[in-house]
């Protein structure tokens, strides 16, 4: 019996343009929970990938209990007990919770054409879910679930097999602060099974909070590999291994003065059933922060500001106008531009060359008066913008999908750089973006705000109170606390995120 | 029970009600022609044929993917019958002969589909024109009469068993197959899996490439299974028979897929929506309706349905979080 | 990193000398098979005939660029072409006429994008619809028969015949149209928002691009183009024929699939080569006086090399990338 | 797009010598053997009666449809209902077969394909409904009467025509129309005359396929780009007038105006393009108005207990380009187009011989 349940050596994998993996290390000892970092294409997703079959690796072995093994589809990995949970876990959305459970091992029968029954397999997620303190409804269609509830199932799933390993790729991501906890508790359950638990996060106060060991990845490569001690890790160790270099400070300045002109104004804004009652002012000069748990309302909000979902009552002022949103496209003539939350499906053309997607959105920039692109000057905004944002790619024709998590960003920023607005709202501007990426797009922020009003919605608290010269936090859509930054503490924010009677409001 | 109840009511019941609303409307206008068991069971025969046709096209849009090739896989099943019948084989045996070579054209649509990573669209764009090509050719684009046939296929279409035609009941026993398989197997458990989410499919270790596959090639049996009845019926191999079953195929799975589940294609939804066809197709004629009357009407009716099913859906969902262009 | 580049477009380059060499191949053989193949007028023939399908599947390339299908615009086109036949017999000017039925054209178009664009519907299955009862629709003017009065002394029919300098008329509408096409779809504002809204719907509207509106103006030419390409056919016909426009569904998909698997998008040149590669075997085969069972035979398994053609990638000969580069499609 | 002709005769050779009707009255003519069972009378206009017509979309389909409505007209025929198939054998089928459940007194079917529907129309017969076929035999079916013309003499004829004009030597190119078993007999006759012409050479031919891409004016505008020069082709026979109309079309625009056309049909349209195109020398004129005029009449009288015969063949006519441009329309005619209506011939000084 070897000390590891699983070990991975000399992994090889290269894509057509370069090598994901380079002779990457990893070793997982049974029954522990081993962190997973490194930054924004490192190569940790592309790790678990080979582990899960989703990719072949061209080179390297893998053994498990000491045992050489091959895995070439997701069947062979989910036969050699892994199990993964992927970052977006995928469902079928009008199937019911159990069925999205056991989907794919409804019975033992290799047969496809086997009969299956629903009534059974209800009964063995009934089973299952007793062995867990969780509640969800499994009778319900899964598109009816919230994220957690999402979450359960698909851990659920991964649990319903015979699994040893159990890959959890940026769990919490898509979570919020309550929720995260219940999830940490089924990660100590299961450890306590003696399940082996391979965890990807970018947030390293969860490693010291969970994790037993850690492994770090650096381009393809494993940099360090380590022992946790429960609630002491040194973050800015493992920042420096993630990144190969001292990060010197990852918030910049707040604002020397508070903010001059008032740009932008939300009057008591109210979308049914999503939040009420939303007021703020935007400044000129400085950064306005909004922070909620995710599902509190702080998506649609920022939806709400640019147009992009209709309001229920309320009004909004631009330049001191009060202004009624038909569109997006009204919004971006407004001068206002919206970084979304969710970067892959709603802020960059994955498809398409980073030029491109840098002058989408105020093509009038680059046209001549019959309405045809002029490329030249296209491409020198664009190769301009590269240089501005330092977002890394060989060329401005490179697609903006196979750019690192950091980069795609800094593209969808550089979308809005270009439309040359006055006011920007930034949400979520820095999930699943690697600590160097994140101070990076802090730094464009802040700059930004020199000129613009800029407002940042987010549900990581430290982000919000980090870059905000004023806040406000919103709890079920409702705004629960309002404050300026300086006098404001992490914790005070974080209890009105999840209550609603929390003491002390204090002025603006 | 109250559930129950309601059901019937729902919007995806709604085409059952057009179904007998219709049969309603022709009764009061032409009662001698639909008031009576013969005549509900002449329908029914008229349509079973259509309704094997498109059976496992159900599944190829389950799936997400669509099947242009069927109308032509069950001409050249119905050339190839007729071709092997007159070469001096048996009904039975040329059946199972051209039925073989009909899966063989889904089996090419699957590994162009799955292996080559063709869209099923121009795939079976191109199947369907080898097919066709080849039926055309067998003949050179004439139809081969047979008088041969025998007594088999003689009595699957035409003969009635206690006041059933046979050739309904055939039917009728391929979609209690085919109904039982989607709602009892993995199998169907993967095809509607696969149409909402294929990544989820695989993700879970499922070999999702071979259900797809699979579907074709059910889709390329049913369809040849079909050309065979066809040939029985009109004693003939007809090699343009395609174009008859293109636009009629469609509108029977898209109207099926209007009920029972909501906007998916299913197969008791395919084989409602077979029978109204029927009902359309008999009553239209027996009031003299012209051919262009029919068009107009089925292209109502389907528009109407997934009209019905779209807003419902979205009443469902609700406006609220909805983004300004949806 | 220089050199990933270099490889990478490479490959689309590579897949674009796969496509012309078997081209040039079908071309070469025709050429050597029948003497008149490669002659200048053959070669004008092949552009005339194929302006029919060429012109549809423009339009058709549209609407697949904003990641639709229209299966109605066949249809509609049999409902221009009736109207057209109609008011020639009305005795309208034959270019009143022409004009009428591409507005009608555009007119089942706007019907089939407000359904999907604007009511969502879902795009396969309302335009199957929307297209039967074009169809039907197409009927009412003659019940179904050909209409044909006024068509010789109307001048219609020089709609397919005249010559411009020797250039047929079609052939010169086909190319300016796809001049035009090829300035807005790939050099314009406009054609960015068609890519943009195809490659990814709501990052698009997020970009202030007015989804809904492009979608219906993709459906709009697409029914517009496909009227135009019915005008050709009912001018070389010499008479309103409501089955006019029935053939044109899978040339016009096939056209427009081969350019986006040549081309990895759907694109205006294409399409073009699309169209003309499956006409260039026919008219080689018609030449030759092969039966058409045969010309459709080869058709199907040329479309087939075709797109299999495009498969092939310089960097995929070594086997393991492409194993790699198939699992990475898959995993998406 | 498609103008098709249709029907379906036994080969010619052996075809029996039917009772020509035509000159005068045609109902006078009907000496053949009427075997048939007459039923229980029935007045005209009491019928109820269905028509299956096998297409609509071309002259030849709403000239059927014309002719029964004048007919019914005449006799007082109110309560029928005319479908048609849109020249798809299936539907035609599945049509017949409603019309049994609906029993009507009388049914009359022009065939989309002969074979095709066989089965439905001998379904019919069964269930003791008085089937009448128009233009076409239904093989294997027991109709009552069957009125058609033979298409493959007119193949014959059309063929003669044009290798009398070439003085029996030339090239020529044959489009052919197969998709129906009935109108690929032209193209059997039209071979038939051939063996008798060494000196004609065939050096293109090809057959159209309704559903394909390619439209007869493509392969005509093909065929002159294969032989591009005077002399390489003289004349194109066709197996319909709707190619002849595109081929004409073809040529004046290649300006190729010394190749000849012969086609099949007949009817307004096609006098019209022919008093314009001296090219097109000769069509088989199918007697459509007659051939549906006297199944109806034959009904009629069968219904009230009368005899009629069981196959007519009506002849059809040649008709050549001096006929239509050195014969003026009658007085009170709608157009020449009307050559078909019994007794009309004779005014014309035409002479039905097919
Ligand atoms: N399918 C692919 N094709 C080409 N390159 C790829 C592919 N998948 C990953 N890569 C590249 O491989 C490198 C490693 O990616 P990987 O997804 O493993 O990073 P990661 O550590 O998971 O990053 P993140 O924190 O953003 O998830 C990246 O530079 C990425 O661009
Ligand atoms: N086919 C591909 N070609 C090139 N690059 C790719 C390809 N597929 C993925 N990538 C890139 O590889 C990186 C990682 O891809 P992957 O699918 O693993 O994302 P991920 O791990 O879910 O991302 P993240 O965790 O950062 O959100 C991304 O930057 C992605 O854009
Ligand atoms: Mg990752
Ligand atoms: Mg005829």
């Amino acid at each position: 019996m070897s000390e590891y349940r699983l070990e991975m050596k000399g992994i090889v994998k290269e894509f057509l343009s370069m090598r994901a993996l380079d002779n990457a290390e990893f070793r997982l000892k049974a029954g522990e929970v081993h962190a997973l970092l490194g930054i924004n294409g490192a190569g940790k997703s592309t790790l678990i990938k080979v582990l899960s079959g989703v990719y072949i690796k061209d080179a390297g072995e893998i053994l498990i209990d000491g045992e050489k093994v091959s895995i070439n589809s997701p069947a062979d990995a989910i036969k050699a007990g892994i199990s993964t949970v992927y970052q977006d876990p995928q469902v079928i959305p009008s199937f019911t919770g159990y069925e999205n459970i056991y989907l794919g091992s409804e019975n033992d029968k290799k047969n496809v054409l086997s009969p299956m029954s629903r009534k059974e397999l209800r009964q063995k997620a009934i089973e299952l879910l007793k062995e867990f303190p969780l509640d969800v409804d499994l009778d319900k269609p899964v598109y009816m679930l919230s994220a957690i509830e999402k979450e359960i199932i698909a851990v659920l799933r991964a649990l319903s097999k015979r699994t040893n390993i159990l890959i959890l790729d940026e769990p919490t991501s898509i979570l919020t602060e309550k929720e995260k906890q219940i999830l940490f508790d089924l990660v100590r359950l299961l450890k306590s099974k003696g399940v082996s638990i391979i965890y990807i996060t970018h947030h390293l106060d969860e490693v010291s909070e969970i994790c037993d060991a850690m492994t770090v990845f650096r381009n393809g490569q494993t940099v360090a590999q380590l022992p946790v001690e429960q609630g002491k890790v040194n973050s800015e160790l493992i920042a420096e291994l993630m990144l190969g270099k001292k990060l010197v400070q990852l918030y910049p300045h707040k604002a020397e003065k508070p903010g001059t002109d008032v740009l932008f104004e939300a009057q008591d804004l109210n979308l049914e059933g999503k939040f009420e009652h939303i007021s703020f002012q935007a400044k000129k000069g400085e950064i306005y922060g909004i922070f909620g748990l995710v599902g509190s309302g702080i998506d649609e909000i920022s939806k709400v500001l640019f147009g992009a979902m209709y309001k229920s009552s309320g009004q909004l002022v631009v330049h001191g106008k009060p202004l009624e949103l038909k569109s997006t496209a009204h919004a971006i003539k407004s001068g206002i531009y919206l970084v979304p939350g969710d970067r892959k499906a709603e802020g960059q053309i994955g498809g398409l060359p980073i030029a491109t997607n840098i002058t989408l959105a105020k093509l009038q920039r680059v046209i001549n008066k019959l309405g045809l692109v002029l490329r030249k000057k296209e491409n020198s905004y664009a190769e301009d913008m590269v240089k501005q944002l330092a977002i890394a790619t060989p060329s401005i024709k490179k697609k903006v999908g196979e750019l690192s998590g950091g980069n795609q960003q800094k593209v969808v920023i550089g979308k809005g750089l270009f439309t040359e607005a006055d006011i920007y709202i930034f949400t979520e501007p820095t999930v699943g973006v690697d600590v160097g990426a994140k101070s990076g797009i802090y730094e464009i922020m802040r700059q930004l705000s020199k000129d613009a009003a800029v407002i940042i919605i987010s549900s990581d608290c430290e982000e919000v109170l980090g870059m905000a010269d004023r806040v406000q936090v919103i709890y079920k859509g409702k705004c629960t606390f309002r404050s300026a930054a300086k006098d404001t503490t992490l914790s005070q924010m974080l209890v009105h995120a999840v209550t609603a009677d929390a003491p002390s409001e204090q002025a603006v | 029970m109250n559930k129950k109840k309601l059901f019937f009511l729902r919007p995806e019941f709604a085409l059952v009600w057009i179904v007998i609303l219709v049969y309603a409307i022709f009764s009061v206008m032409r009662p001698e022609a639909f008031l009576s068991w013969e005549n509900l069971m002449e329908i029914l025969r008229q349509s079973s044929s259509t309704a094997v046709l498109v059976l496992g096209v159900t599944w190829v849009i389950s799936i997400g993917e669509i099947d242009n090739a069927f109308p032509d896989i069950a001409a050249c099943a119905s050339m190839l019958t007729a071709l092997f019948i007159r070469g001096g084989m048996s009904f039975g045996v040329a059946a199972l002969a051209a039925i073989a070579l009909g899966v063989a054209f889904g089996a090419l649509t699957s590994l162009l589909v799955i292996k080559f990573k063709f869209p099923s669209l121009i795939a079976t764009i191109a199947v369907s024109g080898i097919a066709k090509a080849i039926a055309c050719w067998i003949g050179k684009g004439i139809p081969i009469p047979v008088t041969t046939a025998g007594t088999l296929v003689y009595n699957i279409v035409w003969y009635k068993f206690l006041g059933i035609p046979v050739l309904f009941l055939l039917a009728l026993a391929l979609y209690a197959i085919c109904f039982v398989v989607q709602e009892k197997t993995k199998f169907g458990q993967y095809v509607y899996a696969i149409g909402e989410n294929p990544q989820a499919v695989r993700e879970t270790g499922v070999k999702s490439g071979r259900i797809m596959a699979m579907v074709f090639i059910v889709a390329a049996l049913f369809a040849a299974i079909g050309g065979v009845l066809m040939m029985g019926i009109m004693q003939s191999g007809q090699p343009k028979m395609g174009s008859s079953f293109f636009l009629d195929g469609f509108t029977v799975v898209f109207l099926g897929a209007v009920v029972f589940k909501m906007g998916k294609a299913n197969v008791a939804g395919t084989l409602i929506g077979a029978i109204l066809l029927g009902i359309l197709t008999y009553g239209l004629t027996v009031v003299g309706a012209s051919y262009f009357m029919s068009q107009i009407i089925k292209g109502t009716l389907l528009i109407l349905g997934v009209s019905v099913v779209t807003i419902s859906k979205n009443k469902q969902r609700g406006k609220v979080g909805v983004l300004t262009y949806e | 990193m220089e050199q990933a580049k270099k490889k990478r477009i490479s490959d689309e380059v590579f897949t674009i000398i796969i496509f012309s060499v078997l081209f040039l191949a079908v071309f070469f053989t025709f050429a050597m098979l029948n003497k008149n193949f490669a002659s200048v007028i053959n070669i004008l023939n092949i552009l005339k005939h194929v302006s029919v399908v060429a012109i549809a599947a423009l339009g058709l390339t549209f609407v697949i660029a904003v990641d639709h299908a229209d299966i109605s615009f066949y249809m509609s086109s049999c409902f221009s072409a009736m109207l057209m036949a109609w008011l020639i017999a009305k005795g309208w000017h034959p270019v009143v006429c022409i004009l009428a039925g591409i507005v009608a054209g555009c007119c089942w178009g706007l019907v089939s994008g407000i359904a999907v664009g604007k009511f969502k519907l879902p795009d396969k299955i309302s335009t199957i619809a929307i297209g039967s009862i074009a169809f039907g629709a197409a009927y009412l003017f003659s019940d179904g028969a050909f209409i044909y009065t006024n068509f010789p002394s109307s001048g219609i029919t020089s709609l397919n015949n005249a010559r411009i300098v020797g250039i047929p008329l079609p052939v010169i509408i086909m190319l300016a149209l796809y001049f035009l096409a090829y300035m807005v779809l790939e050099r314009s504002k406009y054609g960015r928002q068609f890519y943009a809204i195809g490659a990814n719907r709501k990052a698009a509207f997020f970009s202030g691009i007015n989804v809904n509106k492009v979608i219906v103006i993709s459906f709009v030419i697409c029914g517009g183009m496909a009227a135009m390409a019915a005008m050709i056919t009912t001018a070389a016909q010499g008479n309103g024929n409501v089955k006019s426009g029935l053939t044109l569904l899978m040339p016009c998909f096939s056209a427009v699939f081969i350019g986006n698997a040549v081309f990895r998008k759907p694109s205006v040149i294409g399409t073009f080569l699309g169209a003309v590669f499956t006409s260039m075997v026919q008219n080689g085969f018609t030449l030759m006086s092969v039966p058409f069972y045969i010309s459709d035979l080869v058709v199907a398994l040329l479309l087939i090399v075709a797109i299999l053609s495009s498969k092939f990638e310089l960097s995929s000969v070594g086997k393991k990338s492409a194993a790699a580069k198939g699992k990475a499609v898959a995993a998406q | 797009s498609s103008s098709a002709p249709s029907s379906q005769a036994p080969a010619p050779s052996d075809a029996p010598s039917t009772s020509a009707p035509a000159d005068s009255d045609p109902a006078d003519d009907s000496q053949a053997p009427a075997d048939t069972a007459a039923p229980g009378k029935k007045a005209a206009k009491d019928l109820n009666v269905a028509v299956s017509l096998g297409w609509l979309e071309n002259e030849s389909g709403q000239r059927q449809k014309y002719t029964y409505e004048t007919e019914f007209a005449k006799y007082g025929i109110t309560n029928y209902q005319i479908v048609d198939a849109n020249y798809d054998p299936k539907k035609q089928s599945e049509q017949i077969e409603a019309f049994i459940k609906s029993k009507p007194d009388v049914l009359f079917v022009t065939a989309s394909d002969p074979v095709g529907i066989a089965e439905a129309v001998k379904h019919a017969c069964d269930a003791g409904i008085p089937v009448f076929c128009d233009d076409a035999l239904i093989p294997g079916a027991a109709a009552v009467s069957t009125v058609m013309f033979d298409n493959y003499k007119g193949g014959m004829w059309t063929m003669k025509q044009l290798v009398t004009k070439l003085g029996g030597k030339g090239k020529i190119a044959m489009i052919d129309l197969p998709s129906n078993e009935a109108w690929a007999e032209r193209s059997h006759g039209a071979e038939f005359v051939l063996k008798q012409y060494p000196e004609i050479e065939v050096v293109q031919r090809w057959s159209w396929d309704s559903t394909g891409a390619v439209t007869p004016r493509m392969a005509i505008d093909n065929m002159l780009t294969a032989c591009p020069n005077v002399g390489d082709l003289d004349a194109i026979w066709c197996a319909w007038d709707g190619a002849v109309f595109e081929g004409l079309e073809a040529c004046q625009a290649a300006g190729r105006n010394e190749i000849l056309f012969t086609g099949s049909d007949g009817g307004e349209h096609c006098f019209e393009v022919m008093k314009a195109n001296p090219n097109f020398i000769a069509t088989c004129g199918e007697s459509i108005y007659t051939m549906a005029s006297l199944c109806v009449e034959y009904a009629v009288k069968y219904m009230n207990g009368e005899a009629v015969p069981r196959i007519v063949m009506v002849p059809s006519i040649g008709i050549t380009n001096e006929m239509i441009v050195n014969t003026p329309v009658p007085e009170g005619w709608k157009n020449i187009g009307d050559y078909d209506i019994p007794g009309n011939y004779d005014v014309l000084g035409w002479d039905p011989t097919l």
